[in-house]
């Protein structure tokens, strides 16, 4: 790759303090996509952990992901990710976007996240609780802080 | 148009404590009937797998039970319902069609993970452990 | 016009009447006549007293028919009535009612790209765009009973 | 400069600019591309494209058994499961000539009527962070987590409820959750009060929202528009009131119909209904009967189920949502499932409406139809773009016809 190869200690240091969510929605039914709302607003306020949803891709460090998904969002979801800057994290939320849940047998769904991107923690539940996804976040940072969980995609 | 009272909010926002929950350092107050995870409790279960076939999301597999468990009599196919969590959709259709009403209910819900979070442990602690030989 | 002036409307292309449960009045015609049908619709009672609630096609495959169901709403009463078609299963063509009510462009689109029932004379039906592509390459239809799918 | 005149015809003049909303995008949380065509700032067509949200549920229903069918179509929508699940079941019990007895059929309203005013307030939220009133969408939000926990303590999850099974709901209240869910509702309702005067009363939506997006009684029905968007046109269309079903026949309500046909008249009809389903939820918290066990035991449910057809029809938040299910009577899946949303209706067929209106106001009428994209999806294709190629239909569809 024509990319510079970077040292990860540095790119984790600068992600662990404020990560910039990004939410895609790859086919959901929305109870997901509401719960993550839900979870940015005043009652859970994410904020408290530097964790702001960001306005694009480009800017983001974590990929949200909700829902199934389907075989035209999966095209979307494996460009987005190219273009996410490095390191990048993936969370899968939701039963859809972790294996499928009840559309994993349908002729349009692909499955889980992970069959198209690397993900980084899971997030059960249908829908998860607010309280669950933010469990999932600060779960997620302190692996990154330990150095734990490796952002791929990125030598 | 009336100019709204803007001191008075002012005033009992100043006041009134925050609406933000302190999340992971102090627990929601949730449901104590909360639709958390659920589990088999082995000692009643026939493995009969109506749960496996009724589940709308196929997330319980019916697994052989480890050699170095006693198994109780009523389950001659020494098998039990293994759920993926990270495929259930928790709408306990496996608790209210279990025919001897095997499940045990939680109301527990924070299962993030890294790794995809499975009912192994928790239904096989029901059960004893034999010394295996 | 009340309700029943309209209910004698639809029944006079009637070839057999029924109920759908619960209590919806169905009438079964033929396929060139749902166009008239909508055409007196329209005539009669002018865009502010019916409404095109949805076009459901279902795959009888045993019979080697495709039947295809209007649903349509009377107002101001609010009444359902069901009128349906049924089509042969090779080449299942009726004509387009979309420039008559354009509410029916969701419901057409929909049955084509799915059912593969053709309505002439709609200019926006299209293939693959809501079906995954290598489906509607090969030409299936999603909800044929031998699509396979 | 070009020439003014090229705007009136239905061809795209060349020097309109496309501006593509979508489908990952900050403000809409859902998978839609609005490909907008505008000439300056004024909209001249636009398309709505989508499909990333396919999933091919009605295909999905055919090849699962009736009762795994009903989680099924509970996650067709997040935000409407109980009314997916609820229209659903009924048709089951239509097939089966199954009644439920009548406490079930109160706390199934009340399941949908939270459902209702939960809804209500996320899409009057997200209109208020539109206009760009950040401070409104966070109290509303602030506000409809109460009734998420009112959800929560009735059906046990906050969004899913999976709370209806054939013959009656899956859970029973007790005294103490009714107390609960009461107080919860009381709170609520002055803060909806307070909310109707922000929308009747603060010039930022006043001028963001009144005139915007108008649509007459006329188009409204000949474009198949239901719910909110068609009473906010004076067509009174309500299946709670026609088809009465559940115990709709015994709980008062008024059916909330407006004239004046813009955005703002579609939020306030929302907003309407969400005082009206506060009283629905009061009187059925006072008099909930007590004629037996609303639980049936899902292990004595009936196997068999005869042949037959059953269409029904529910008000969703978003309109009239209607099922369709057939049961050959040979094997344990149903034969055919249709589904058509209301969502379905209103945005497939509203491309008409952003016709002269500027570029800010797309985010605006789009969000005055809540709009649904996953409800909408499960079966869709709207390609207006093959039409404008073949220079018919766009002004003809937006004329109401031949007419």
């Amino acid at each position: 790759m024509s990319q510079k190869p970077q040292t990860k200690k540095v790119d984790y240091r600068l992600v662990k303090y404020s990560p910039w969510l990004v939410h895609f929605n790859t086919g959901a039914c929305n109870g997901c996509d509401i719960e993550v709302l839900a979870a940015l607003t005043p009652l859970y306020d994410p904020e408290r952990f530097g964790v702001k949803l960001s306005p694009s891709i480009r800017h983001g460090d974590i990929l949200v992901v909700t829902g199934a998904v389907t075989k035209k969002a999966a095209d979307r979801l494996k460009r987005l990710y190219d273009q996410m800057p490095c390191p990048k994290f993936v969370l899968a939320v939701g039963a859809c976007a972790i294996d499928g849940g009840v559309f994993s047998k349908s002729y349009s769904v692909v499955g889980g996240v992970d069959r198209v991107v690397p993900v980084s923690a899971y997030i059960p539940g249908c829908p998860p609780r607010p309280e669950a996804i933010l469990d999932g976040v600060v779960k997620l940072l302190e692996a990154i802080k330990k150095g734990e969980v490796e952002s791929y995609g990125c030598d | 148009m009336k100019r709204p009272k803007l001191l008075e909010t002012v005033l009992r926002n100043l006041v009134s404590k925050p609406a933000t929950i302190q999340y992971p350092r102090e627990k929601t107050t949730i449901e104590p009937d909360f639709r958390g995870i659920q589990y088999a409790d082995l000692s009643k279960c026939t493995g009969c797998s109506l749960c496996s076939i009724e589940c709308p999301a196929d997330a319980i597999k019916m697994t052989p039970i480890p050699q170095e468990y006693a198994v109780p009599k009523i389950n001659p196919r020494r098998l039990y319902p293994l759920i993926n969590y990270g495929k259930c959709v928790y709408c306990y259709r496996c608790v209210k069609v279990c025919p001897v009403n095997a499940y045990i209910v939680t109301s527990k819900y924070d299962i993030a993970g890294p790794t995809r979070y499975t009912s192994e442990d928790l239904s096989l602690k029901t059960l004893k452990e034999v010394k295996s030989q | 016009m009340d309700a029943t002036e309209k209910l004698r409307l639809v029944e006079g292309f009637a070839l057999e009447k029924g109920v759908l449960k619960p209590n919806r009045k169905l009438f079964i015609v033929k396929p060139e006549d749902v166009r008239k049908i909508f055409e007196s619709l329209v005539e009669k009672t002018g865009y502010e007293g019916f409404y095109l609630s949805t076009i459901t096609g279902t795959d009888l495959k045993d019979e080697n028919k495709v039947s295809l169901d209007y649903y349509i709403v009377l107002l101001p009463e609010e009444e359902t009535i069901v009128i349906r078609t049924y089509l042969p299963r090779e080449n299942p063509v009726v004509e387009s009612i979309i420039d008559i009510v354009p509410g029916a462009l969701a419901g057409e689109c929909e049955t084509y790209d799915l059912l593969g029932v053709l309505f002439r004379g709609n200019p926006f039906l299209k293939r693959g765009f809501f079906t995954p592509t290598e489906l509607a390459e090969k030409n299936v239809y999603p909800l044929r009973k031998d699509s396979g799918v | 400069m070009y020439d003014m005149s090229v705007t009136k015809i239905v061809e795209i003049p060349v020097v309109t600019t496309e501006v593509p909303i979508g489908p990952q995008h900050p403000a809409l949380h859902e998978p839609v591309m609005l490909k907008v065509y505008a000439d300056g700032e004024e909209v001249v067509r636009v398309d709505v494209n989508t499909g990333y949200n396919h999933r091919g549920i009605e295909k999905l229903c055919e090849k699962n058994t009736f009762y795994r069918d009903i989680f099924i179509v509970s996650r067709v929508c997040g935000i409407c499961n109980a009314v997916h699940a609820n229209c659903y079941v009924r048709a089951l019990e239509q097939i089966l000539d199954v009644t439920p007895n009548r406490r079930a059929k109160f706390l199934r309203v009340l399941s949908m009527e939270l459902e209702r005013i939960h809804s209500h307030m996320l899409i009057n939220a997200v209109m208020a962070e539109i206009v760009g009133f950040e401070t409104l969408f966070m109290q509303i939000m602030l506000d409809r987590e109460k009734v998420m926990k009112a959800k929560e303590i009735l059906t046990g999850n906050r969004v899913s409820a999976d709370f209806m099974i054939v013959g009656g709901v899956r859970r029973d209240i007790d005294d103490v959750k009714k107390e609960k869910i009461k107080e919860i509702l009381l709170k609520l309702k002055p803060r909806v009060e307070y909310y109707v005067k922000v929308f009747e009363e603060d010039e930022t939506i006043l001028k963001r929202l009144i005139d915007v997006g108008k649509i007459n009684y006329r188009d409204a029905t000949s474009h198949s528009f239901v719910g909110p968007p068609a009473r906010a046109s004076g067509v009174r269309i309500d299946s709670r009131a026609s088809d009465k079903y559940d115990a709709y026949d015994e709980i008062p309500f008024n059916v909330v119909t407006r004239n004046e046909g813009d955005s703002w008249a579609r939020m306030m009809v929302r907003w309407s209904e969400v005082m009206e389903s506060i009283e629905m939820g009061l009187y059925i918290l006072s008099n909930l009967p007590l004629d037996g066990n609303p639980v049936p035991d899902e292990r004595r449910l009936p196997r068999k189920f005869p042949p037959g057809e059953a269409f029904t029809r529910v008000e969703a938040q978003r309109g009239e949502l209607t099922y369709y299910v057939m049961s050959d009577g040979k094997s344990q899946n149903p034969y055919r499932v249709k589904i058509r949303t209301p969502s379905f209706n209103n945005i497939v067929n509203s491309a008409f409406m952003y016709v002269g209106y500027s570029l800010a106001d797309v985010p605006v009428i789009l969000t005055s139809l809540d709009p649904c994209i996953s409800c909408m999806e499960r079966v869709t294709v709207i390609d207006l773009e093959k039409g404008t190629r073949e220079r018919i239909p766009f002004k003809q569809l937006s004329s109401g016809g031949k007419r």
